[in-house]
């Protein structure tokens, strides 16, 4: 990989007390690390040995310390994905006509494929940031704004605080932490109080032959983040089963759901 | 032309303890002269400030204006504030600040898709950086926290806007790379 | 020895990207020449800043030198904070008073990282302010400057002492939030 790193930012000279610095600079994510790996071997997927994957992986974790989950399975899927590949190639279909089967796995490639390119964009034009940060670290702003002796000039921030108003702003600074760390409400949601049947029964009710719906639309209704899990469930076993299309222009956009044919 | 107070020294002393860059709208309204004055005094003031035994100059960003050490005393000023290198920004976190600059706003999640792996924590340090902030949550539904990058990280890069970015068709990986990334994805059709 | 930058220069560099009074011995430590020399140069600069046209100056505090807007200018400096002085910075502070008033003395990076972003400059304007005060150092490595609020933080709020707070169990976080902030707290010490 090439050299990314340069001078960072001075952090009110307590930088070294960053909890999460060294860890940081070790890793990289399951994509990322293959796509070091494919460029390291001459992209070649069909050469790389998912054993020499594996292997790296897992000395990644030992550095790390810890298996974070969310990396491990993202891993798996990518691992898996290549396994696949490497099968294929080693055993050849004797038959010509594609299977469904086929298609899963074509679509599976090609997404795979796009991640990579995704990735891999992503990568290189984070380089030509890193040199313009570079750059932009030789001229420092000015911060040190109202002296102590401007202070009365200053208006008061604090205008009209009261406890309660502080004891709330308190109370609502604890909550962001607690997702900051990634420990949302998740953790302490009650049980789905709808069944998956029941969430495709209510998602096909929404769609007719003539017209669509989008995602958001179908949760608008739902209290629970647990409930959107299970509508999300439905969606997918329903477009698995082939009863329904979805499409999604990219990342942020609506998810777009009508029935098949 | 106000004839008692140069718009140059209150653009000064404005700009002195500002903290953020500072538009011409606001040192228009705060000096009561019309923006093309500011403007003409804003002129005035950079030319006086490249003169050579002048430390400081002028930075724009995001339609603002604020004062900068010039970058050839860094070594200076980096000494002054006891600087080491060892707060350097690994490549996980640039890749991911990439990701933010280009696809703001944007969730976590959104995020950790992308890289394929949990970016929790590169963005909560690249949040106390100061480098991406918070700007409230997405309306879909779980309504998830989106950020976005600071004008702090334009500074830091010297544009004026996101659209200086670098065009991200510019870095799309060559037709050569693509087709052989997919060629070695490629079932053998034999 | 300074080998073709004007000392004037330097220290124009440093004293503005400086937070706090800089003393002449730091300055001819930093640039690298002469006590007497910076002294020379520090007139010059007091010279230059003379002129009607420059909206700010040097300023000697306790043995250190800092700019200052002219007081010519404080009704425009005082304008400009009322301008600056939004809704978005108000909510910033009252955060961050809130999280030192009831975590007391604290660090300024264990604000930032409970907020999630760089806290600094609110500290630094709420100690300006008067509401909050550095009380000591952290024993751990690194030692962090420890902050704690003011006496006049409490006569501002009509409260007798920290202990009149409210209190916070009525409506305590749930254990997974506490608990993380104890881990994130754990992890700042280390």
């Amino acid at each position: 990989m090439s050299a990314l790193s340069f001078p960072g930012l001075s952090w009110g000279g307590e930088s070294k007390t960053l909890p999460f610095e060294v860890k940081l600079d070790i890793y990289e994510g399951p994509i990322g690390l293959l796509l070091s790996l494919i460029q390291a071997k001459s992209l070649d997927v069909y050469q790389l040995s998912i054993t020499q994957l594996v292997q790296d992986y897992l000395e990644e974790i030992e550095r790390m310390n810890s298996l974070d989950l969310e990396v491990a399975t993202e891993f798996i899927l990518v691992a898996a994905t290549l396994l696949d590949i490497k099968c294929r190639k080693l055993f050849p279909r004797t038959d010509d006509g594609e299977s469904d089967d086929d298609l899963a796995f074509f679509e599976e490639r090609d997404l795979l494929l796009a991640r990579l390119l995704e990735c891999k964009t992503y990568r290189d034009v984070s380089v030509v940031l890193a040199k313009s940060l570079e750059r932009g670290m030789l001229r420092r702003p000015r911060t040190a704004g109202f002296d102590e002796h401007v202070r009365h000039l200053i208006a008061d921030p604090l205008d009209k605080i009261f406890p309660s108003i502080l004891a709330k702003a308190y109370m609502k600074a604890l909550e962001l932490k607690g997702e900051a760390t990634g420990l949302t409400e998740t953790h302490v949601t009650p049980l789905p109080r709808i069944s998956v049947q029941s969430a495709k029964d209510r998602i096909l009710s929404r769609l007719d032959s003539n017209s669509g719906a989008t995602f958001d639309d179908i949760c608008l209704d739902l209290e629970l983040r647990m409930d959107v899990v299970v509508f999300f469930l439905a969606l997918l076993d329903l477009v698995r089963q082939g009863i329904i299309n979805v499409n999604q222009k990219s990342l942020r956009d609506p998810i777009e759901i009508e029935l098949s044919l | 032309m106000s004839d008692d107070a140069p718009v140059e020294a209150i653009i000064e002393a404005i700009l002195l303890v500002a903290t953020e860059p500072v538009s011409v709208e606001v040192l228009s309204r705060v000096a009561g002269v019309k923006k093309v004055d500011i403007e003409d005094a804003l002129v005035r003031l950079e030319q006086k400030y490249q003169d050579p035994k002048c430390g400081f100059g002028l930075g724009k960003v995001q339609d603002g204006f604020r004062y900068y050490s010039k970058s050839e005393f860094y070594s200076y000023v980096s000494a002054f504030s006891n600087e080491t290198n060892d707060s350097k920004l690994s490549g996980a976190a640039l890749e991911t600040l990439a990701i933010i600059a280009y696809q703001q706003p944007i969730s976590r999640s959104s995020v950790s898709i992308i890289r394929g792996v949990n970016s929790d924590q590169v963005m909560r340090l690249l949040a106390i950086k100061g480098y991406i902030i918070p700007v409230g949550r997405a309306n879909g539904p779980g309504s998830s926290q989106l950020f976005a990058t600071t004008p702090m990280f334009l500074e830091r890069l010297g544009l004026n806007s996101l659209d200086d970015l670098p065009k991200l068709t510019d870095f799309a990986p060559s037709l050569e790379i693509a087709e052989a990334l997919e060629i070695s994805l490629r079932q053998d059709q034999n």
